[in-house]
């Protein structure tokens, strides 16, 4: 074996390995470039963006009304069957007999967030909560009745009067 | 090669051939004794050169169980949709192409383990993806679990 | 006549027969290893798989072409974009729909994304595999800024289900592109540490290099495609050969190498991240105004016949075979993909190693288990 | 009493004759063994806790992370829980395991290295024993180790701990060599093998400054071998995480465990001060013949700062290659030993003794 070449070996490990260690010890006595966040500490902080998935939510207005009509189409649509919408049928003021919700049932230990449920939803009642804390203790916790309890359906704005 | 081509050359070459339509790929539909010696020739001929087995799937068409084979030549970068099919769901069972080409021994294992359908000369023809003890060949269309599978 | 490649496996009783898996640190998932040893060498490899299995294709059977899609995310779940696109675009082309221009720049820049963010997961997770465990931080540190993006416009950082056959969920978040730019300006700095921390370090090229060497015939004909196929020479990448989405408009090569061994894999992984950032920049700036969806039925219903799709993922090629007898729901679904031909592999070029070499072929061939066991 | 923090000679004589005049000799023997042996069993607790959470941070810091954070300002606590959690963890008995070797294993390998304590030199005067032959005994002491985890792979009746722990046979037994030879090179300048002796031999200047190119070719073999014979850093193949899951250790739990833990952490210190003792100048001050003011300012800080901040910089070392490299494969391991450091070592141990000999060394 020739020797310089045996010593040069030596040397350009030696130099590779330096490379190495400059980029470590670059971090090293740099902590200023830490990136890890504090988790619990942050919470107050820790804004997630407008179109995270964290659950699917009714939203409800001040009135605690919804938009939902009931006509189940999520239901149909959701790949894992989270969904469940229990109806009622009850007799409306001009004495029809019409279809509102009783529960809309969400299943959140079953929902793959594939968003199909809020994208086909016809009256938009139903989109993304922020909420990402999801662990608790007991799973049944993890099925929730979406529409508030004493919550009615929003009237449409008629546009019969602007016809006539 | 174009399409026309390999359709002239395959039927010479096996006789029996059925082209069933495709919209998207040349489809060949070979009899299941002439399936290994139509694999050889079209892995072998130098013009035709399918040494490229893209995926191996098998199909329960409820008449009838088949496999497809996606066959693509790195060389001259033409493409094959060859099938086989069997009406004996029983004991359906096919040649193995996996010497030709090496990748098919795992597909042809998952196609077993799936559908039932067994291949001659195999080397380690066991189910893949299932339990050994798994009873009955989920991807078949008769294939009823109550407990683990939800109707729709 | 070719020659027949082969290699097969005996058994014998007195075989001293470690098993790496189902949990093991490096098999980076449920893999289960069987390995014959004579010492510290490997006599055979039998990967044994399933573990993982959920009976996806079984599942497709009974969804419509919508709900198969965030399936499809379950597979591969580090190129969850392209494995969605690869359906979305097999279901487009039955149906003879043309999809906006706007779709298929934004598709291919995420496809690039995405293909980035899984390169640097198994940038790190390699170097955790042959014991430079800080790679693993660095590596992560990098992809979570791509995650932020995708988080602001997905509203899911993994698994996000964002195609849909016609288009796109939503539109884009106006902070993408600028985002974007600055992603690129920054990881630009940052690649070349990873070449000064892992790839020009001496040890990692001695555990490295003459490796697993593969040939460019045992590549075809075991199927393996991907970054460890084009290491072998093998031309597999389908944004080339087969070009889908904006892939045709932008200029871009296909790395190929033929030296084969698992250094190999590495370097070209690395370059292919060099070239998904120039793929990007080409595409950022011109993405075409319009819609980001084309119209498209509720229930979609193909046409008879059998589709086959194929899109490059970050590991190889993913296929979709899609059999319709015109209704909602296929008849069969069938996946191709990429690490259940890449994983088979594995006996023929790691028998014969030593057990840390092992660790070294499985870790360049980028397993994710779900995508094998599907 | 005359304590003085430069000079524990007066203060343990102090000690000695206070017992010696109040008892029998042989009582006060037995009483100084058990005050050192406390005091030591002490220091091995509190050296062994501060190292596992200074390397927690050292690494985190590397990665760009924070570290334990939540038990205690800083998380100093976090190793102290760490403890309490493995002592309160159930020993798991393996089935078809021998039973006596599996449980002796772990106690061999702490015995091994709290021996080596005894011949430490932490400042002048306060050594437990100051062997006429230290070095020896202290570089024999130090590998006893490898007993403990030989017996550990082969009585756990594990394939992975069996491989684990036939590797770190292999390992120890060639880097032995190593660091047996770059030590060589140190007692060769100094002329002595007793600790004391080579420090003395240093107090107009390090060795490592003194014997220039040999001396630092010494160290950098010194520091390698080391960590590979302490089973650390790039050279961790007896316990390779991504291969053999945990290696030698893999059947032990609780405090089992936490010895073997605990051992590591300990040569690792062990092996930091006797590279501090031998080339660093162990407790001496940092002084350049002539320059005797400087010389003078130096001494105002005591031995014990600067024996304790030697071996911190070379545990730090140390630790800085663990978090950089990537592991060896088990040839390239004995490679590098037999190919590469050995041939080296060799050469620079003549090197050594032509420089004694012509005197070219630094005065």
């Amino acid at each position: 074996m020739n020797i310089f070449k045996y010593f040069g070996e030596i040397f350009g490990a030696i130099k590779s390995l330096w490379a190495g260690m400059r980029v470590t010890g670059y971090y090293f006595i740099h902590p200023g470039q830490i990136v890890t966040q504090k988790y619990p500490e942050n919470r107050k902080t820790l804004k997630m963006t407008e179109r995270f998935k964290g659950e699917v939510i009714m939203m409800h207005d001040e009135n605690n009304q919804h938009a939902c009509t009931g006509c189940g189409i999520c239901e149909l649509n959701c790949p894992n069957g989270s969904i469940e919408i229990i109806t009622d049928k009850i007799t409306n003021e001009a004495g029809k007999s019409i279809k509102i919700i009783d529960k809309h049932i969400y299943h959140l230990s079953m929902c793959t967030f594939c968003e199909l449920c809020i994208k086909t939803c016809p009256s938009d009642a139903i989109g993304w909560g922020q909420e990402y804390e999801h662990a608790v203790f007991d799973r049944h916790k993890l099925t929730k009745v979406l529409n508030h309890p004493g919550s009615s359906l929003r009237k449409k704005p008629s546009k019969e009067p602007n016809q006539e | 090669m174009t399409n026309d081509q390999l359709k002239e050359k395959i039927s010479e070459w096996v006789s029996g051939i059925e082209f069933p339509e495709n919209k998207q790929y040349l489809e060949v539909l070979v009899p299941a004794n002439s399936l290994k010696k139509l694999a050889e020739l079209l892995h072998n001929t130098p013009e035709t050169d399918f040494d490229y087995l893209i995926s191996l799937s098998g199909v329960d068409y409820v008449s009838h169980l088949a496999v497809v084979y996606h066959l693509e030549s790195t060389s001259h970068k033409h493409f094959l949709v060859m099938k086989v099919k069997t009406e004996d769901r029983e004991n359906p069972n096919f040649d193995t192409v996996n010497e030709i080409w090496r990748t098919a021994e795992w597909y042809e294992r998952e196609v077993f383990d799936m559908f039932g359908i067994k291949f001659n000369n195999h080397p380690d023809l066991r189910r893949l993806l299932m339990d050994d003890d798994w009873v009955g060949f989920p991807l078949r269309k008769d294939y009823k679990d109550e407990i683990k599978m939800i109707e729709r | 006549m070719k020659e027949v490649i082969q290699d097969i496996i005996i058994r014998n009783s007195d075989d001293y027969i470690i098993n790496m898996g189902p949990q093991h640190p490096s098999t980076h998932g449920v893999l289960r290893l069987e390995l014959s040893l004579q010492g510290e060498k490997v006599k055979y490899v039998v990967p044994h798989i399933g573990y993982i299995h959920r009976g996806i294709e079984k599942m497709c059977e009974r969804d419509t072409y919508q709900q198969i899609i965030h399936l499809t995310d379950r597979f591969d779940y580090l190129s969850a974009h392209m494995n969605n696109e690869a359906v979305c675009l097999n279901v487009e082309n039955a149906l003879e729909v043309e999809v906006p221009e706007r779709v298929k720049y934004i598709r291919t820049i995420l496809d690039e994304l995405n293909r980035l963010a899984s390169h640097q997961l198994w940038w790190c997770a390699f170097g955790m595999d042959l014991g430079a465990l800080t790679t693993f931080f660095y590596g992560l540190r990098d992809r979570e800024v791509i995650l932020d993006i995708f988080e602001e416009s997905f509203g899911s950082r993994l698994l996000h289900s964002f195609n849909t056959p016609g288009g796109l969920m939503h539109d884009i978040h106006p902070n993408f592109q600028k985002r974007t730019k600055e992603f690129i300006k920054y990881f630009r700095k940052k690649l070349p540490e990873y070449d000064q921390l892992l790839s020009n370090n001496v040890i990692f090229q001695m555990r490295t290099k003459g490796i697993g060497y593969m040939s460019k015939e045992v590549a075809i004909s075991y199927g393996v495609t991907g970054p460890s196929g084009r290491a072998s020479g093998f031309s597999c990448d389908v944004r080339k050969n087969h070009p889908y989405s904006a892939y045709d408009k932008v200029d871009f090569k296909e790395i190929l190498d033929t030296t084969g061994d698992t250094f190999t894999r590495y370097k070209l992984r690395i370059a292919e991240m060099w070239e998904s950032m120039n793929i990007i920049e080409q595409l950022i700036d011109n993405i075409p105004e319009g819609d980001y969806t084309a119209k498209m039925k509720p229930i979609i219903k193909l046409p008879v016949g059998e589709y086959y799709q194929r899109v490059e993922t970050s590991r190889g090629e993913m296929g979709v075979f899609i059999i319709s007898d015109g209704n909602k729901f296929p008849v069969r679904v069938k996946f191709r993909t990429p690490n259940f031909a890449n994983l088979f592999v594995l006996n023929k070029i790691g028998s014969g190693n030593k057990i840390a070499d092992i660790v070294a072929i499985s870790g360049s061939l980028d397993l994710v288990i779900p995508d094998i066991d599907r | 009493m005359d304590f003085n923090i430069y000079d524990f000679t007066s203060f343990t004589k102090w000690v000695d004759n206070a017992l010696n005049s109040s008892m029998s000799p042989l009582l006060a023997i037995i009483i100084e063994l058990i005050i050192i042996g406390l005091v030591f069993l002490l220091f091995y607790a509190i050296v062994g806790l501060l190292l596992v959470y200074a390397e927690r941070k050292v690494c985190a810091v590397i990665q760009n992370r924070y570290g334990p954070n939540r038990v205690g300002p800083f998380g100093i606590f976090q190793t102290i829980a760490d403890l309490i959690k493995l002592l309160m963890k159930e020993l798991i008995n393996i089935k078809h395991a021998d039973n006596f070797l599996f449980n002796l294993a772990p106690f061999i390998v702490i015995i091994a290295s709290f021996m080596a304590i005894a011949a430490l030199p932490f400042a002048k005067g306060l050594q437990a024993i100051d062997f006429n032959i230290g070095i020896f005994y202290l570089f024999a002491v130090s590998s006893l180790g490898v007993i403990g985890i030989l017996l550990a792979g082969w009585s756990s009746n594990s394939k992975y701990s069996l491989i684990g722990a036939i590797r770190s046979g292999a390992q120890v037994i060639s880097y032995e060599l190593s660091v047996g030879l770059s030590l060589l090179a140190i007692v060769v300048f100094a002329g002595t093998m007793q600790l004391s002796g080579i420090i003395e031999s240093q107090a107009d200047g390090w060795w490592i400054i003194k014997g220039h190119f040999p001396a630092l070719v010494a160290f950098v073999i010194f520091l390698i071998a080391s960590t590979a014979e302490t089973n650390r850093g790039p050279f961790d193949l007896a316990e390779a995480e991504s291969e053999l899951t945990a290696g030698f250790h893999t059947e032990y739990s609780g405090i089992k465990f936490a010895f073997f833990f605990l051992a590591e952490y300990m040569n690792m210190f062990i092996v930091a001060s006797i590279a501090a003792t031998m080339f660093l100048g162990g407790w001496m001050p940092f002084h350049i013949a002539g320059w005797d003011g400087m010389n003078a300012i130096m001494d105002y800080v005591p031995p014990i700062v600067w024996f304790f901040g030697k071996t911190i910089f070379v545990i730090l070392m140390m630790m800085w290659f663990k978090w950089t490299f990537p592991r060896l494969r088990i040839d390239q391991l004995l490679n590098l030993e037999w190919k590469y450091l050995l041939p080296l070592n060799l050469m620079n141990i003549v090197l050594v003794a032509f420089i004694v000999l012509m005197g070219w060394y630094i005065k």
